[in-house]
């Protein structure tokens, strides 16, 4: 039994001359989806071809994909041409292509899109790399068909805009087999009198994808590119959009419009200089103006007047000062003179005449005072002494015995003053006048009321 | 005598004191006449006393007013 | 006469614009008397170069203008 | 003098652009007084270069260039 | 003469001011008299320091009209 | 004598004082006959000495009256 | 005569001042006389002091006027 096993290898190719001797799996047209695409460094391409619901390995050696009009990427859909094959040493089956190009486009796009995206990637299309179209060209060339209506309309409205324009036509065929090279060497044999020309007017009139292919040739392209003159395109109509369109410095909808573009408009120009003399003229106006105004207000302004009034205001400040300073001066003074005079009158109030005349009389009634009283004194001593003088002569006893009387004095020297004191033969004394008198009482009588006598 | 010197050193006012107490006893009567006399002999000592006094004193008056007098005439009431 | 010179230096707008910082000055009104007269002389001054030099401006584009007109009639005033 | 010579040497377009620079200027308004009527002259002077430039029209025909490389005229009425 | 030298240097609102002070001074009353006579001096010297400077202030105003008088009438509004 | 000296050092007042009292005294009529007559002149004496005093006091018066009287008629009032 | 000295250095004020005093002290009236007289001669010195200052601030016044008067009559109305 054991040696009914086959080995992995011998199964593989069983299976794989089984297949490719099938007659079918020999040439198969397949149409499907490109994915797990792989651009081996050595050339080789390696990808997945699928649709919604099955897969297969595919390969597409570098002999035969040297010639795809495309580069394939993941997503494309693609028909293919090739055979069916198995893979020995990874035991799968696969589609190994032949040709491949893209499902739904024709090969042209294809070749479009792709120089566009190579020219592109060189930076041809850049705007920096543009050259800037000038705005007044003294001499325009235009490189196209010399016959049909695209020259005609260039010719015709650059005529017409700007009158002092030179135009030289550079007649090249615009399609056919001898387009692409009659268009480089137009190009090249302006470049030859750059000096010449201002501009070139590089284009054709509208016509199929295949009339307008020489504008999509990559020759053109470069030639247009390489062109030191600046270059508007003008290729078909306004949808139409070509190679040359995306290298030309400026690309014009139209032959009408390429004219258009390239040269100026007189009237416009000059509608432009007399518009520029007019807001010239219109500044200065206006400046003048404004300046005058502006001077006129600043000489009318209050500070013109400003000083004759402030010497007029000064003035009056300074007559008030003065007069306010004479003023306050001489009431200062006066004040002074009136307090001055009010004391000189309080002084002379005070003057000492009066106390001095006062103090005279004052002196002099004391004085007076002093004599009288003295005097008065005196008189009154002299007095009161003459008083007593006059009463002691009054009782001068000898005076009184003078007159006759006589004292009687008894034996014992007593005084006799009452008959009552003596009896009749007492001894007694009568003291007169100049000596003494003894007697003897012999009778005694009692005096009457009469005065006279009466014995007792 | 030594009732005289003691006169001399009475004032006047003294004297006239005793004048007067002599001049009063003396008219009261009672003062027997010896005495009495004594007594007017006294009150004549006394008056004759105060008479120099007070001549003393009037002599005195008039020399100060005589000394003033030198200077007198100032008198206001006369200046006017 | 140094002061007279450097105005004359002075281009028309340098000129207005010190016209104008004089008249603010005196506007304001807190000159001093002298400054003021100072000031007051100067705006004469500069007053009147400017409009020496305004009269100066506008004879010019008079003139430019007639020099113009002979290519175009083309007037200021009458454009109004 | 030697400014005239210039602008006669200048270009339309250099002209029209010395001229629009010289409006934008003025325009602009930055310009002193003076300066600007010398801009105004100057404008002035360029303005009528520009009108003469553009009202000159010199001799001009159209021209093709013949399969030997010549120019001969070109007549585009001819083809209609 | 120093102080003289002094006041001559002021300006006039400064001598205003001085004179001010002065007024003020008299006026608040309690000067001494010949403080005050002093004051008073000062202060008529002031005033007569200020009456100059109108005075020639004001002169330079006249002289200042007469000579922009004579190129007085650029009047933008007459040229309309 | 002592009681001199001590007299001339008395004001006036004090002088007329002891005058009074001295008059006052008198007046009263109590003073002895010999005190009065020394009181009398004492009294004489002050009275003297105040004389003295007045005299001197009203010529020293009419000095002053006559210096005052050269420069007497300053009066502000009379200006007016 | 020192005090006739002192009196002269004396400013109208303080010569016054000292008048008013002695014034104020003879109104009072407890003056003795011959203080009084002193004081009355004080008080007439003084016068005659202030009195002097007086006269003389008022001639200076005078003076001072006359020197303004020079220049007076400088009115801003007038020129109207």
């Amino acid at each position: 039994m054991k040696d009914n096993y086959l080995t992995v290898t011998a199964l593989t190719r069983y299976v794989k001359r089984k297949i490719d001797t099938d007659p079918h799996l020999r040439q198969v047209w397949l149409r499907g989806e490109i994915s797990n695409f792989k651009h081996h460094s050595r050339g080789h391409m390696y990808l997945t071809i699928k649709d919604d619901n099955a897969r297969i390995q595919a390969v597409m050696f570098s002999s035969n994909n040297s010639r795809l009009l495309f580069r394939p990427e993941n997503g494309m859909s693609v028909l293919i041409r090739g055979e069916v094959s198995v893979y020995e040493s990874s035991g799968q089956y696969q589609l190994y292509i032949r040709e491949m190009e893209p499902d739904g486009i024709g090969a042209l796009y294809q070749a479009f899109e792709q120089l566009k995206e190579k020219l592109q990637t060189e930076g041809l299309f850049l705007d920096d790399q543009k050259k800037k179209i000038p705005a007044y060209p003294d001499h325009v060339g235009v490189i196209t068909s010399p016959t049909g209506a695209a020259v005609r309309d260039i010719v015709t409205t650059i005529e017409r805009r700007s009158p002092s324009v030179k135009i030289t036509v550079l007649p090249v065929s615009v399609q056919g087999p001898q387009a692409v090279s009659s268009i480089v060497r137009a190009i090249q044999y302006a470049n030859a009198f750059s000096d010449e020309y201002d501009v070139l007017i590089v284009g054709r009139g509208g016509g199929s994808i295949e009339e307008l292919w020489s504008f999509n040739e990559e020759a053109v392209a470069r030639a247009i590119y390489d062109s030191s003159i600046p270059v508007i395109s003008a290729v078909g109509h306004e949808t139409d959009t070509t190679i040359a369109d995306f290298v030309a410095d400026l690309r014009a909808p139209t032959p009408t419009g390429a004219a258009e573009l390239a040269v100026p408009s007189q009237t416009e120009q000059l509608d432009k200089v007399s518009y520029f003399v007019q807001r010239l003229t219109q500044v200065m106006r206006t400046d003048i103006q404004m300046y005058s105004k502006r001077l006129e207000r600043l000489s009318q302004t209050y500070a013109f007047k400003y000083p004759k009034q402030l010497i007029a205001q000064k003035e009056q400040e300074l007559d008030t000062m003065l007069d306010t300073l004479n003023r306050s001066f001489k009431n200062r003074v006066e004040e002074k003179q009136v307090r001055y005079t009010h004391l000189k009158k309080r002084l002379s109030t005070q003057h000492p005449e009066q106390e001095i005349k006062a103090a005279a009389d004052n002196n002099h009634k004391l004085t007076t005072q002093l004599n009288r009283s003295m005097k008065q004194l005196f008189t009154n001593s002299e007095r009161e002494l003459q008083t007593s003088i006059n009463k002691l002569t009054l009782v001068n006893p000898l005076a009184i015995m003078a007159r006759g009387y006589g004292i009687s004095y008894n034996e014992d020297g007593k005084v006799i003053k009452s008959i009552k004191e003596v009896d009749l033969g007492d001894q007694i004394d009568v003291r007169l006048k100049d000596g003494y008198v003894q007697a003897e009482v012999q009778k005694i009588k009692e005096a009457d009321d009469s005065g006279g006598r009466k014995e007792i | 005598m030594a009732e005289e010197k003691k006169y001399d050193e009475l004032t006047f006012e003294q004297a006239m004191e005793k004048l007067e107490n002599i001049v009063t006893m003396l008219e009261e009567g009672d003062v027997p006449l010896e005495k009495a006399i004594e007594y007017y002999h006294d009150g004549m000592k006394l008056s004759k006393l105060c008479n120099e006094k007070l001549t003393n004193v009037q002599e005195k008056m008039v020399h100060i007013l005589n000394e003033q007098g030198e200077l007198e005439p100032f008198d206001i009431e006369e200046e006017k």
